[in-house]
This record gives C-alpha cells, structure tokens and sequence, in this order.
C-alpha cells in the first residue's frame, strides 16, 4: 500500500488507540520491540512496522499480517518500551478490530488435532479460543 | 478532701503566697448545671469555686485579656483545656512563666441534655460524681440516686484521649484512666457516604441556621487573634447581608483559619446556640490533614511544627485528581 | 497462617501433580491451604483491549469469593496468578472496570485481596534459608535451571513479582533444595504458549532455542511454574535430538521438587 | 477620586483578531474611576508609549490600565512610560489580554468577555495602587562559584581575571571534575588533558582566586548582592603547607579500593591523589577506608612522610564568607542501570559503560590506553556501541535526550579502530544527532574513514555465550532480526542531574525541573540566570551539555556576575510583604511558610492605658523578601500583607470578577 493524504488522515490511529488504550502516535521506532521479540522470526512484519504502519493509516498492510496472529502477547516488548507502550496491547487492538467482523475468527474447534485434545492442557485451548475467536 | 475543697485551699494559698495576682477557676450557679467562670484577686473569694460534672468551660482563652493587667494569673485546667494552653502557647499569645497552672484530672463531664432526657432535670438540684456514677440529689422525698456516669457524659468526653492534663505545674487529685469509647470520626466518615448533592444539601441547611453571633469564634482557643478578619471593615473579607453565601462564607473561612490548629475541644460546637455541627467541619479538615501530611494533633507539644504552616518536600504537590 | 487456594482447570486435569505435590509441601512446612471452594475458571488470558471488561468477570467472581474469607489467595498457575493479579489491577485502577464488572456481578470488591503465588510465600513467608533447613533430601550435585517464562514477570508494575530481566526466585529456591542453579540466556523468553495450538511450527522453534540454550549450559532439568510451559517444554524435546540422540531435558514443577526434597528416606524417582 | 485611564494595545492580530477592541474600549469607559479609554496597534512602539504619555497628561490621569501582553514582556516598558509622565511607576497595572486571552481563545466572542473582565479587574486593582518607592541595596565585590569541573573553571577564570575576587569550591580532592576523566574530545580529537590541565593551573596560580577543594557548601543566607555561604573544608588529614606532594605515602599505604575517577576500574589506596594531573597535587585520606581510621591503627603514610605532613587530627575547617553572587557549576551524574537487565551490565565484565570505556582508552587509565577486554585482557575485535541506553525512555530511564553520547560514540569508533587496528566498531542507534560546528563531519568521519557500520535499532537483549557476547536486536530500516556476536558492548548511558541537586536548589533557593537539573530564569532569553537573583547556572547542572556549550555558558555566567559586581549598589524590589504591627498576633506562622527565610521575630513595646506591654511581632526583611505573598497567605488576621498585591487589591480585583 502506498501512503497517501488519506491514509495519514485516516481514523486507524485514534481506532487503535482505543480499542488498546496505547498511545501508538508516541512510539519513535527505536526498535527495540522487534530487537527482543522471541516471535520475529515468523513475523511479516516486524513489531515497530505494524507501529510505524499504523501511523501512517496503512489498515491493509497490518490486518493481513500474520504477524497479529503470532505475537504470544509474552510482554516483552512492553517491558521493555522505552515510550512506555504495550504493544501486545496495540496487537491485540488490531486482533480485535478483525475479530469483531463478520467471520473474523481465526481459531476453530474443528481445528484441534486428537492428540491436541488429550494432551494439551486446557489453559492453552482456552486461551487459543479467548486470543482468536470471538 | 474532696476536690471542691482542694481547689478552694490551693486558690487561697496561691493568692496568699502572692504566687499569683489572678485565680481563674469555675464557681457554682443558681442552677446545678451552671459553672460560671470565677476570677479572683483575692483569697476571701476562694470559697466560690466549685468543683462539679459541668466545669466544662475552657477558661484558657480568658488570659489573653487577664494577662494585660495582671502580672501572672493561676489556672485550673483539665486535660482538654490543657491543649488550648499550649495553642495559645504556640501561637506566641500567653508566655509559659505567666502562668500558673493546677491541673485538674477530669473522667469526663454531664451533660444536661442527657440528664433531661432521662427526666432527671426537673427538681434535680445537684450532680456529683462517685467511682463510675453520679449521684443526682433531687428535692423532695426521694433524696439521693445513683445513675452510671457512663451514660450521661457528654459526647465529647466519651471521644476524649486527654483526661488528664498535659501541660500543668501542681496537678489536684490522681491522674485518671479512661479509654476512649467513641470514635470522634466516626460521624465525619458517616457524612462523607453521603452523596455529593446531599452532602451539599446537609450542609446548606446546617449553615442556613448561622446568626453569626461569633460565639464559635468567641469561645476558641485557635480564634485568638488581636484583631479578626470578621470585624475588619477594610477589606471587608465577608460581607453582612444575612444570606447563605456569607454564613458559608464565614464558617469556610473560619474552619480555615483553625485547620491544623484546631485542639478538638468542642467549645465551638457547644457555644452554639443553633446546634450547628461545627465539629463535624473541623474533624474532616484534622481528617484530611493526616491524610495528606501524615497524623498530626494540635495542641499536644507547642514546640511542634505544624502541619500547614510548614513546607516538606514529601509534601503532596498541587492537586490529585481523585 | 491460613491461606486460600487457587488451584485452576489445568491443576485439576493435566497438571494434578503440581497442585498435589503444591499440597504435600505445605504440610511438610506447615502452611495451612485450604481450596477455595467458590474458585472458577480465571479467563485463561488477561483481556488487552481496552473495552474488554467481560473476561474480568470470571476472575473477580472468584476474587471476590476469596475476599469474603478474608485470607490471602495463593496461586500456582502462572496464568491464572497473571490474569488475577491484573484483574486486581484494573479493579483498583480503573473506575469504569470496576464499576462495570461489580455492578453486573453485583458485589461490592476493590480490588484488595491479595493475591500470590505459591513461590512468593516461600521467599517472603516461609524464607529460603528455613526451607534450606527443612530440607531432607537435598537435591545435591544436581544442575537445574529455572524456567520463568513470562507470565509471572511481566508486565513489572502490575506483577511486581522479580526483576523482569534478571529474575532471581527460582534460582534462589532451587539453590535452597541443596541443587545447583545453572544460568542460561532464554530464562525469560516466551516459550511460545498457546501458539502450540494454532502455530505448532513456531512453538517447536522457540522451544527448541529454549532447550537447546540449557542443554548447551548443562542444565539437567528445568524448573517451572506454569503448566503452558511443562507443556511446551515436554512436547518439543524432539529439538534436542538433532544436537543429542534421544535424550531430553526433564521438565519439573518446582512443586515437585519442593515436595521430593522435603519428603524423608532417599530421594523418589522422579514423577512423571 | 481615583482618574485610571485605559489603554488596549492591539497587538498588531494578536489580539485584534480575537477580541473586538471596540466593545472593550466602550466597556472600559463605563466602569468605576475610568476617566479615558484609547486603543493604539502597537502600545509598546515609541507612538504608543507617547499617547500614553500625551493621555496622562491631557486628562490629568492618576492610574493607568494596560490592556495588553503578559506583565513578564513590557511591564518594565510601562512602568518608564508612566514614570515619565511623572506618575509613581506602580500606578501602573496591565491587564494581559493576549497570552491569558487572545491566544487561548478561538473564538472572538469569548475573547472579548474575557478581554473585559480582565480589563475590569486591573481597573479595580489599580484604583487602590499606592505609590512604591524601591529601597538600594549595597553589593559585596565577591564572588562564589561551587563546583570545579570545566564549566566552574571557566567562570571562575573569568570573573577572576575581570578584577574580582572569587572562592571556587570543590567536593573532590581535585577540580577538573567529569573533563578530567575524559580521554580526547569531540569533533577534533585533541586529549582532554591537554586542554583542561593548563586552566586547572592557572586557577591554582590566580591571584583572584582562592580554591577550596574536598569542600561543600553547606549554607547560603542572604540575598543578591549580599549572600552569607557556610563552606566546609573537609580535611584532609594532610597539612597543606608542609606537604610537598611526593607521593610516598600512598605507594605504601595497604589499603585498596575502586577509584572513583577510574570508574571502578583500577584501585586507588586510602591515602591518594586522584589522578596524576590533580590540582592540588597533595593527597587526602579517605577516612572512611583508612585502616587508621578504621581500625585504629596501621600509621604506615605518616611514619613514611618525609615532610611530617600527615596528621590524622587535623579537623574540618568551617568558613562563613560573605558573597555578591554565586554560580552554580554542580555538574552531572551518569545514570544508574539497575533497570536495564537486558544488557547485562554489571553481570558481564565486557559490558561497559561509556565511561569505563573512556577510562579504558586513556593513556593514564587502567590498561596505560590499551583497549582490552576486563574479563581476559585481550584486544576485542568487535565492539559494539549501544546508544540511548537510559535517554530518550520514559518507561524505565529518562525522558530527555542526552546530548553528548552520539558525537562521543561517533568518537569511541574512531577511537577504537585507531587503537586496535582492524577492530569493527558497530554502533546500535535510534537517531544519530550531531547538530554543531563541524559534529556532523566527525560522524561522517567514524562511517567512511573507520569503518564504523550504523544500525538503526534499539538492542533486544545482550548475553554471553562462551567467551562472548551476544546481541539480538534488529535494524529497523531494513526490517531484519540482528544477530550478532561480539567482545565488548559499551553502553552511551544517559546523563542526569547529581543526586543530590534538588537539595542543593533548597539550600540557594533556585528550582529544578522534573529530572533535576536547575530551571533557568527564561529558556531563551535568560538562559544562565535562576529565579534568584544574584545566582547563575554553568555547565550540565542546567541540562545535558556538550564541553562548549559548558564552556560558553559559563563564560556568560561570569558576565553576568561581573556586570552585578560592577554596580555600586542595587534597586530593591518595592513588592514586598509589609507587617502591620498593631494587628499581628506574633504567632509567627509567617516565619515558617517564609521560603526566604526574610521574617523574624520582634518584640515590641506599647502603651495601653496606663500599662506598658512587651509583645512579639513579625518583622520583614525587606532585602531579603521576593514578594512571594506565602506570608500574606498564612496570615490569619490579615497583618501580613505584599506592598503591589494588598488583601483589599485582590478582593477588589475578585469582587471585579465575581460581582
């Protein structure tokens, strides 16, 4: 996506800020999110990108990431921002602005393997279920 | 002896003795419950003072104009009047070595109202106390009864922590034991549950009864300005019209003017002849102040500092937004 | 002291041994827990978006059941110590969530009842240095390394549990069954939670950094407090074979090893 | 009667094209004592100030309203104006309709309300302004100057050399403070040493100048012009004159601990001298870890002396000196880094602060100038620099920027590569900030001639693994995860304000902001002077600062105490508190709440009928007073009250707002 007028002007920002409570405007992409983030391997975007992007207003860019999907909201970022922001709160915001929509969940019982249904245990699918469906 | 007899004896002996050219004291009234200052020069008046459950006068305040023309006046204090002692003390107003202070244990004092309450008012000629009773001397036939002191006492010494007196030179009697047995906050916090609107309504009606007669002021240790702002007319800080916004007006300013040094005796309450909860105002303000700038009584030691005329860095700053 | 116990789903199902052993330690210490009996499900996972107040109201539910007693609410789960301890948070905190949360729950709670975990009554109520003298199987010669994983740690001002970075609790009280506290970087890093659900191939990465990182710092076993983590840990010993045929790390509660090390005679099999 | 006339300055639009000048003016005439109303587009400009005059004059006005920008802009303008229409200059009152109005109004019609009560209420004010008459304070010819690190060298140097005599004081046995500790400086290269040992000497050699070092400020009374300082001289368990500065009692003494000015990074003994350039060149005993001290004991420096110099008897000296002025030069601390677990300072000896790593680079520090790795001793290949580590954080360090750490990082790279050659600097950074003469050459410098490589990201985590280290971070330009592994990690750590600064502002009276550091009277315009008067900032006291920036402030500073100096005595300021004597009750709540300490008790003798009374009363010094009004405050009776700002103006002015 390209940044336009639009896209800066857009709401996504002071959406975001809502549903997480995170002043996203605040962050300077120091990186030091990404830098300790034990998920960035998998990650198409980078932590401090999804932050950068929603500065910019670039709505599509963040909700087709996978990168929403595999922060494990483990905090370690928020511990150690140095703007003092919680991104597992932003991901989570970003989470939930797709959740909320028609056929937004990303998690279904269909889904759990046999073996997953004997050995796992219930705090995992319960928050499997809690983090990715509505 | 009773303790009738030593304040008359000590009184004499110290006007005598020219240890002191004024005795301020309470003497004995018409009525039981009467207990009208007395001030004396002279020791042929000793035989006036009286000791009885209703000597609830703080005769504190009376030195400030006393001492202007004698040279240094005796006292009896119990323990409550005792902080208003070192109230005028601390605020520079009286010099220690002016006076001389009898101190005067007090295991709390009656109050008439209750008495009447239980009937007892009419045709009661004498209250006295014995161990943990009164014993009321009525007229007529059935003489004298004895009543639990507990149950008549007035409010304010049921919330009392100093029976006995703090700052004294020559102590009457035996130190007494009493354990609070009120909550002197309990009724602030109670006022405070309620609502915003209705608290504002409790009190508009509280403060709407204000004649402004200043007996409050009048009857207060804290209150001992050479010259209140109340009866300064340039600037005239609060204006005369006989509306609710003035009689806010001056009970604000005046609980101000005491905050942090209010002593807690209850004078103000009692001098009212509108029954307006002064100590109510007064108790939330102490309340607040310790929880601002930690426990703090007036008072107590008046070498202290206290709490609002002093700067601390810990101090909060500004205002929380609670 | 009497204490009010939190045991949670995972405790009365997957994980039975960690809320057992958790129950022979405190005899063997003399710390009286007693389940809560009103306790229910904590919500797994702290709600992170702001609007959210629906989740907070299974944790407060049974906080403030426990608030009722009176007692302190000892927790063993790492999640469940994480969700109550915020849910506390924002009940203090937030004055919409709590008015919102007790209103519909119709309770009057503040936010005030303790909550701790299992560990933090060991360090502060119990102390390190009595269970060293308690202890009558001392784990000698042994080198294990903690595992803190995340929950219990972050975030800081709401967890106030251990510094964040340079955690030192585990340590401590492995060190005071007579074991050796090995370090290892990945202490602290996420062992990838839930992911091992919907992210299977993710989790077996992290984990395999994880385990290769003791292995390679000769950890013997590691200690853990949260059933997420044993079970992550456990699942994904495959990394291992590929740098040392077929043997794993073994994960252990740290209950576990409370329990062994207190009991009397020479030292159990492990459990399993 | 009372004649105020009005005057509304438009202010070109900044005040014009919010409030309507017209419906002001119309208002203005309307209320009580207003005799004249006028407007002018710019009342500051020459033709404003002589309409205001001509107005005066032409209708025999007696106080004066103007409606214009904050009283901190032209109140001193007005006040002259006014004055030269011959009224007293404080019949003047201004009503500031621009910074409290125009600018915080959007909308014209709020403006203009606004506009008018705040007109109404200056009115009301200035119907009751008396005249002030400024008393004239004398100025003693000294100044004081506390802290001996390049910022207080410089302006003592300064005002030394205009002819003053000046007292420079020093915590440390020596001054040369945080410069000394530096290895080169930025953007040229040349040693710290050699540029800032020549100013220590001539400090040590100036006639003007009387050194106190291992000494504290421990008091300071007074005002402008007339400051009284309690100076501590610690001892030093050496006599001074004797002392030849040999040095044979500390190759002997048997104790050793971390010197402070190695940065922990070598020992120093209990008898020492800090570093060998120190001025004073004498030792002093560290009472704390003397074993004769300690213990009771040992005596090995004095028997060793060859002057008989030592003596563990010599005493504190105090000294009550009185000064004209004083500056501050306090300096800075470098920030504690308890919260940074991630970089495993403190847990790795290869991770160092920037300051360890100075040391480490100095020819006289530890290593003789090698750069070797604590922990084996060996050159380290690959450094890596991490920036920002406390600066710029609001969760865990400080908010602000530090100033210096991306030139002197830009330095360690050059200075690394230059030392071990074929080493690879690699710095971690979030903004490289090099505004300044010839800084960002430099920068560019350390990329293309040292192979310096710049990765914009803040580092992750650092951990050792095996005999190195290794850093997970991420460059955020090309959005890739960064690995790598290297065998030394410096940290740019932020720089704060001392610890103990806020207590040192209590003591002369001067604030600090939110981190510490003392506040400046204006941040533009009067950026070296405090809100005390007589009392001037140097150096990173104020803010981070580079060696320049320090240099040249302090040099401004000594201008400053040079032009007070040069007074031959000083107007007062006329607002202050006044004790009306008959209405005081003595209680003396003023003399607490005063923060000048300017009330003291008085006893008073007075009539009363046929009595005489001896009574306590308040009484202001008026040199000391700053027209606070805290006094007035806590005054119950309404004795105490502030000349310009009486209880009767201020219920006026509440009355005009209110009523």
């Amino acid at each position: 996506m390209k940044v336009t007028t639009d896209t800066i002007c857009s709401d996504l920002l002071k959406e975001v800020e809502e549903y997480s409570g995170e002043k996203v405007a605040s962050c300077i992409q120091c990186g030091k999110c990404s830098g300790g983030c034990p998920m960035l391997e998998a990650m198409d975007l980078l932590p401090h990108q999804v932050m950068r992007l929603a500065q910019l207003g670039l709505k599509e860019d963040i909700m087709k990431s996978k990168t929403l999907w595999v922060c494990a909201s483990c905090f370690t970022c928020a511990a150690r921002c140095q703007r003092d922001l919680d991104l597992s709160k932003v991901m989570e915001g970003f989470r939930v602005i797709q959740l909320r929509q028609k056929g937004g969940n990303t998690m279904h019982p269909r889904q759990l393997t046999p073996e997953q249904l004997k050995d796992a245990p219930q705090q995992a699918i319960i928050s499997g279920f809690r983090k990715y469906s509505k | 002896m009773n303790l009738t007899e030593k304040m008359r004896q000590e009184a004499a002996q110290i006007l005598e003795s020219k240890e002191a050219d004024l005795v301020i004291g309470w003497g004995g009234g018409e009525y039981y419950w009467q207990s009208p200052p007395l001030f004396l020069e002279d020791a042929a008046g000793a035989a006036e003072l009286a000791f009885s459950p209703f000597i609830v006068n703080n005769l504190a305040k009376y030195l400030l104009e006393e001492l202007e023309s004698h040279e240094k006046a005796a006292l009896f204090v119990k323990g409550c009047d005792t902080r208003g002692i070192n109230r005028l003390l601390q605020d520079h107003r009286i010099q220690r070595e002016a006076v001389l202070l009898i101190g005067v244990p007090c295991a709390g004092l009656a109050d008439r109202e209750k008495l009447k309450a239980a009937g007892y008012d009419a045709g009661l000629l004498q209250v006295e106390r014995q161990g943990d009773s009164f014993i009321l001397t009525l007229e007529g036939e059935e003489g004298a009864r004895e009543v639990p002191a507990g149950e008549f006492l007035l409010d304010k010494c049921l919330e009392c922590r100093y029976p006995n007196p703090l700052v004294y030179d020559r102590l009457l009697g035996e130190e007494v034991q009493k354990p609070r047995e009120r909550d002197p906050m309990a009724r602030v916090r109670e006022v405070q549950k309620k609502p915003v609107d209705e608290k504002y309504a409790y009190w508009q009606e509280k403060l709407s009864r204000c004649i402004r007669c200043y007996a409050c002021r009048n009857v207060c240790p804290a209150c001992n300005c050479r010259e209140c702002i109340f009866d300064q007319n340039a600037p005239r800080w609060v204006g005369k019209a006989n509306q609710l916004s003035e009689k806010q007006n001056y009970n604000i300013i005046r609980s101000f003017h005491i905050a942090g040094r209010c002593i807690d005796c209850g004078e103000c309450q009692r001098a009212c002849p509108m029954d307006i909860p002064l100590m109510e105002i007064n108790r939330k303000i102490i309340q607040d102040l310790t929880e601002l700038y930690g426990e703090y009584e007036a008072g107590i030691d008046p070498t202290d500092v206290p709490p609002l005329g002093t700067y601390r860095a810990e101090d909060p700053a500004g205002f929380s937004e609670r | 002291m009497r204490y009010s116990l939190y045991p949670g789903c995972t405790l009365k199902t997957k994980a039975k041994v960690f809320e057992e052993t958790a129950l022979e330690a405190a005899e063997a210490l003399g710390l009286e827990m007693v389940e809560l009996e009103e306790w229910q499900c904590c919500g797994a996972v702290y709600p992170l978006a702001k609007d959210e107040y629906f989740p907070l109201l299974s944790p407060v539910r049974s906080l403030a059941a426990a608030g009722e007693r009176g007692e302190k609410l000892v927790t063993l789960c790492a999640a469940c110590h994480h969700v109550f301890k915020r849910a506390n948070h924002a009940i203090k905190g937030d004055r919409e969530a709590r008015e919102k949360v007790t209103g519909y729950l119709e309770v009057d709670y503040a936010g005030d009842v303790e909550v701790v975990h299992y560990l933090e009554v060991l360090k502060n109520e119990v102390g390190f240095d009595r269970i060293r003298e308690k202890v009558k199987s001392p784990l000698e010669g042994k080198k294990l390394a903690a595992y803190y994983g995340c929950l219990l740690l972050r975030p800081e001002k709401e967890m106030h549990f251990d510094d964040p970075e340079n955690p030192t609790i585990l340590e401590d009280f492995i060190r005071s069954l007579g074991a050796e506290a090995v370090q290892y970087p990945y202490r602290t890093d996420c062992c990838g939670a839930y992911l091992s659900i919907t992210e299977e191939g993710l989790a077996r990465d992290t984990v395999g950094k994880i385990l290769k990182s003791a292995q390679r710092n000769g950890v013997e076993g590691l200690v853990v407090a949260c059933p997420l983590c044993h079970y992550n840990l456990a699942k994904y010993q495959e990394s291992l074979t590929d740098t040392r045929g077929g043997e794993g790390i073994p994960v252990h509660y740290f209950t576990e090893l409370l329990a062994q090390a207190l009991a009397e005679g020479p030292a159990e099999e492990e459990r399993t | 009667m009372k004649r105020v006339g009005v005057f509304v300055c438009w202010c070109g639009s900044n005040i014009a094209a919010t409030v309507d000048i017209e419906r002001v003016i119309a208002a203005a005439r309307k209320m009580p004592n207003v005799v004249y109303a006028s407007d002018n587009k710019y009342m500051c400009s020459e033709l404003g100030q002589a309409s205001i005059r001509e107005s005066i004059e032409k209708e025999n006005i007696t106080r004066v309203v103007i409606a214009s920008c904050s009283p901190r802009m032209h109140e001193n303008t007005f006040r002259k104006t006014v004055a030269a229409a011959g009224l007293n200059p404080f019949y003047l009152e201004i009503a500031n309709i621009r910074e409290h109005c125009s600018w915080v109004h959007k909308e014209g019609e709020v403006g203009t309300v606004k506009a008018i009560s705040l007109v109404r209420t200056a009115v009301a004010k200035a119907a009751r302004n008396e005249p002030l008459t400024p008393s004239s304070l004398q100025i003693t010819k000294r100044a004081l100057v506390i802290g001996a690190g390049i910022a207080g060298i410089q302006a003592a140097l300064d005002i030394a050399d205009s002819g003053y005599q000046v007292d420079l004081v020093e915590k440390e046995p020596s001054i040369g403070g945080r410069m000394a500790q530096l290895d080169k400086t930025f953007p040229t290269l040349d040693c710290s040493a050699c540029i800032l040992t020549p100013k220590m000497v001539d400090v040590a050699q100036h006639d003007n100048i009387t050194l106190h070092t291992y000494s504290v400020v421990e008091k300071v009374d007074g005002y402008v012009g007339n400051f009284t300082a309690t100076i501590r001289k610690k001892s030093r368990g050496i006599d001074m004159e004797k002392c030849t500065g040999c040095g044979i009692c500390y190759e002997k003494c048997p104790v050793k601990v971390d010197s402070e000015f190695e940065a922990g990074m070598a020992k120093r003994r209990a008898i020492y001298v800090p570093f060998p350039q120190a001025v004073p060149n004498k030792p002093v005993i560290d009472r704390e870890n003397c074993r004769y001290f300690t213990q009771g004991k040992c005596k090995v420096c004095q028997k060793l002396c060859p002057a008989g110099a030592v003596d563990y008897e010599l005493e504190d000296e105090v000294l009550t000196v009185e000064y004209g002025a004083i500056v501050v030069a306090t300096g800075f601390d470098i920030l504690d880094l308890q919260a940074y677990g991630e970089y495993g300072y403190g847990k790795h000896p290869d991770v160092l602060t920037s300051l360890e790593f100075e040391r480490l680079v100095n020819a006289s520090g530890p290593t003789g100038g090698k750069i070797l790795r604590p922990s084996d001793g060996k050159p380290p290949r690959t450094v890596a620099f991490i920036q920002c580590v406390g600066s710029r954080d609001q969760a865990k360090g400080k908010a602000y920027c530090s100033k210096v750490c991306c030139m002197y990082t830009a330095k360690h790279a050059i200075l690394l590569r230059e030392k071990v050659p074929g080493a690879k600097p690699i710095v971690f950074y979030i903004d490289v900030r090099t505004p300044g003469k010839d800084y960002e050459e430099f920068y560019n410098r350390a990329t293309d001639e040292y192979g310096a490589t710049y990765i914009r990201g803040q580092v992750g985590k650092v951990y050792p693994e095996g005999d190195r280290l290794i850093i997970r971070g991420v460059d955020s330009l090309s959005a890739r995860p960064v690995e790598l592994e290297v065998d030394m990690v410096v940290l740019a750590v932020a720089v704060t304000a001392r610890a103990d600064a806020a207590g040192v502002g209590r003591m002369l009276g001067i604030t600090t902001n939110a981190h510490q550091f003392f506040n400046e009277a204006h941040p533009k315009l009067r950026p070296v002077e405090t809100h005390s008067a007589g009392i001037y900032l140097a150096g990173m006291c104020q803010g981070p600062k580079d060696i320049p920036e320090a240099v040249a402030q302090a040099s401004a500073a000594a201008v400053k105490v040079v032009g007070l100096l040069n007074k031959d005595s000083l107007v007062g300021n006329p607002t202050v508190a006044n004790v009306d004597e008959s209405m005081c009750s003595g209680c003396l709540e003023c003399t607490q709440v005063c923060p000048y300490d300017a009330i003291k008790e008085k006893s008073i003798t007075e009539r009363r009928g046929r009595e005489t009374l001896t009574r306590t009363v308040a009484e202001v010094n008026e040199g000391l007073c700053q027209g606070c009004g805290a006094c007035s405050v806590a005054c119950r009776p309404g004795a105490n009250n502030l000349k310009g700002f009486t209880n009767e103006q201020i219920l006026a002015e509440v009355d005009a707002v209110c009523l």
